[in-house]
């Protein structure tokens, strides 16, 4: 019988290792962030991170900025994103398309580090970024794209011509997990997600451990295969999110 | 002398929203360019992209207790639903982006050169700038219009001969429009097609670091 | 106001041209298959087309051959795929995978020219084919995969390693039109899929026109924003199939 | 010498779902591969894959009358709903494939050799073979397994030191399982692990093309 439901976020994190290549999944709102996924991995530990992520983060004190547009009913607490990680000193490497805050008054964990020389950084558009880990997804290494060519991210890539005009060479960013956040799943993994599908859909299945917390986990049979996102094959383990939020990313759930 | 009044925000979004045809998918940058979302006319159907996944969605979302929270474009702003919309993932979004899908990008710029070459990404006094999802608008839209005010707060120029910053991506600006003018980047360099109310030509070309072509039928902006 | 419901069939590819090159969807089904679309384009006449499908097709004579394990009333007689172009002499060349009938009693209209001479055949995966049509749609002109080195596919296209292993070369495949079909589209061109989706979802938006056959048009607003496959961006004209099925290709509808 | 009695390919199929483990994902070739879909252990869950996008369906349908035409796997086969089932495009199906997350491919074969090499998709008397997936599979499956009559109707050899025909895939066959042996592809060559009831390894060998290593522990085959 296949259940790839995990009984609580730590044991979900558990193997994570020094040095692994994560994907966080997401793009920095409560509601699509494995905020979850993330707190258990502060707490298990691990260092040395390299963290995928169209954007390194808030962090755990200005997480809750992202919302200040919503009612205080609708701003949870629980939202925690790789900058947590970077705050906390576990990530060795960003690779990303959003690093820094987009005001002056804005700087985050990752960027201090930055700043201190402390991280290094991959900066990447985001379409690259996107088709980089989709490619991972699908055994496809390298591929040539008219996005990049005569700007900063070109560096050091190999530059080609298709129709006249310059390509770069752009390689897979295959992942020892995927952290991503879904909607619905049920016991085979199958995913559903609810609104813009993010980074999550795309880094499902591209890394070795692909790890899904969900708001809920539905009995077999209960998601039409027609609305099936992601097929059960890209996921490893599924976690239902807490029926109520944990308020600090220390507490385990 | 001084200097003839400058046109609001609101007025520049709506020189770009004029101009977008029935059907027209666009997809808004973050800051000014969202400015638009508020100004499209009723009597068009268009369809609004954003990078994170979603297509054809309704107004930014005034009062916010009415919000959806599932349903944020890029900076997490609050949408409404409409018919028709429909959700994707990241990587199919930026396949409708680079597959040359999306009719018109509207993003902000630092600045503009005469060869189109736009620079928009770069944040001062930062150890890195933020890419996010420009190059790819900028390379892959049909046409790509650059909203933004004419000089900084500090009256630098922002349309130059060339580039001083880092390019976002080059060769990629159809149209410029600023709280002055509206100038169509052409083969021949850039072309001065609409002024504000109270300016002229020279004018225009006296805060423009690059010389500017006057359209024989140059015109007053019109809504 | 957007609307891309188109009248008639015949009207869907009328600007079809001499030279065309054309995406066909399916997987040779009756369930799957742009069957009057192919039907308007035989009748329409435009020749020397490049047509890229996952088959070359059975042709009119042998298609109801496709389905014998259906009962009677489940065989439609309305099921027509580029077999009927190949046989009336239509297509220059085919890109596939599925070139010839897979025994020896079965010879396909396609598979008479080819042994003739008369036509021209790029056999291809049908993986590295779905990624190429992929491709198209997503802008990226080339890729490299781990599909083929050392065999027939690999004839005259780059070889390169990667992660130690060889890859060859595989560029995007543009299509001048897609003819495609879904089970559900509304005036937008979102489009809904019953079943597997074959290449329909893939070819979609990998031509300049894509065209939708549809079992039916639904108004603006019955699909769900989280269960449409395709995005209306990627279609430029739908068409509804007809509630009576025409009994012969020849016959417009 | 009278040859023993060969395996029924229905006992051909039971021996690849015998050694399927549960929560497998496979995808089975048409012909004989597809035999295996009628004797999954009901002990086990093993989702099915079908290249056309289709993923976790049921047993094929014996009863045509309720075949759902929307429903069916490659060939046109008409298979059962089944819970858990997904649908997918042909290029998401396909980058399951190369993608590395199909954990067992059947294939059917006309030649493999000692290198793993398969050769399945020759037509002979054909101006062109058919591709279809299995160059994929072959390649993208954690295992490739391949289930064919140990010889051709006309006493061909089949299993030989260098595939004579075009190859579909090189390197890429795990296991062999014929009318009368499992053979493994390891480094060192072609390992005979189980032989027929009343076949023994010099019996297999003279019907070989390839040399074989006899596994100290050869068995006969059980189910």
């Amino acid at each position: 019988m296949i259940d790839k439901t995990i009984p609580s976020f730590d044991d979900a994190v558990e193997d994570i290792h020094d040095n692994a290549v994560i994907h966080f999944g997401g793009f920095v709102s409560p509601w699509n962030s494995p905020s979850y996924l993330v707190s258990a991995l502060a707490r298990q530990g691990a260092k040395n991170l390299t963290a995928i992520s169209t954007s390194m983060g808030r962090g755990p004190d200005q997480a809750h900025l992202q919302t200040p547009w919503l009612p205080e009913h609708l701003t949870p607490t629980d939202f925690w994103d790789v900058g947590l990680l970077a705050k906390l000193g576990r990530i060795k490497k960003g690779i990303a398309s959003f690093a820094v805050g987009h005001r002056h008054d804005l700087v985050y964990p990752f960027e201090e580090r930055l700043s201190r020389g402390e991280v290094e950084l991959e900066l990447i558009g985001q379409g690259s970024l996107a088709e980089r880990i989709r490619c991972a997804r699908a055994g496809i290494p390298a591929f040539y794209t008219p996005v990049g060519p005569d700007t900063s991210v070109a560096e050091g890539k190999e530059v080609r011509y298709f129709n006249g005009k310059p390509h770069i060479l752009e390689t897979a960013l295959h992942a020892d997990y995927a952290l991503i956040r879904a909607y619905q799943a049920d016991r085979f993994g199958n995913l559903i997600y609810k609104g813009a599908r993010t980074f999550n859909a795309t880094m499902a299945g591209a890394a070795t451990i692909t790890i899904a917390e969900v708001d809920e986990i539905v009995p077999l049979g209960s998601l039409q295969p027609e609305h099936i996102h992601t097929p059960g094959a890209y996921v490893q383990r599924i976690i239902q999110r807490p029926k109520n939020p944990t308020l600090s990313w220390e507490e385990s759930s | 002398m001084n200097e003839p009044e400058r046109l609001t925000r609101e007025i520049m979004a709506m020189i770009v929203t004029r101009d977008l045809f029935d059907g027209a998918i666009v997809n808004l940058g973050v800051g000014l360019p969202l400015e638009c979302a508020n100004f499209l006319s009723r009597d068009k159907e268009i369809l609004l992209h954003s990078e994170l996944g979603l297509l054809g969605f309704g107004p930014v979302v005034n009062d916010y207790r009415k919000a959806d929270p599932y349903l944020t474009m890029v900076g997490g702003v609050p949408v409404t639903a409409h018919p028709g919309m429909s959700f994707m993932s990241h990587d199919e979004s930026f396949a409708l982006i680079r597959g040359g899908h999306i009719d018109v990008a509207v993003l902000g710029g630092l600045q503009v050169d005469q060869e189109g070459n736009l620079a928009n990404t770069q944040l001062i006094g930062k150890p890195a700038g933020n890419l996010g999802g420009a190059q790819d608008l900028a390379y892959g839209a049909k046409k790509t219009v650059v909203l933004m005010y004419h000089t900084t707060s500090r009256k630098e120029k922002k349309i130059l001969e060339r580039c001083t910053l880092p390019l976002t991506t080059p060769r990629c600006v159809n149209r410029i429009v600023t709280d002055v003018a509206v100038i169509d980047v052409e083969n021949q360099g850039l072309v001065l097609r609409e002024v504000a109310t109270g300016w002229n030509a020279e004018m225009v070309q006296s805060i423009t670091g690059a010389n500017l072509i006057i359209d024989p039928e140059l015109k007053e902006i019109e809504l």
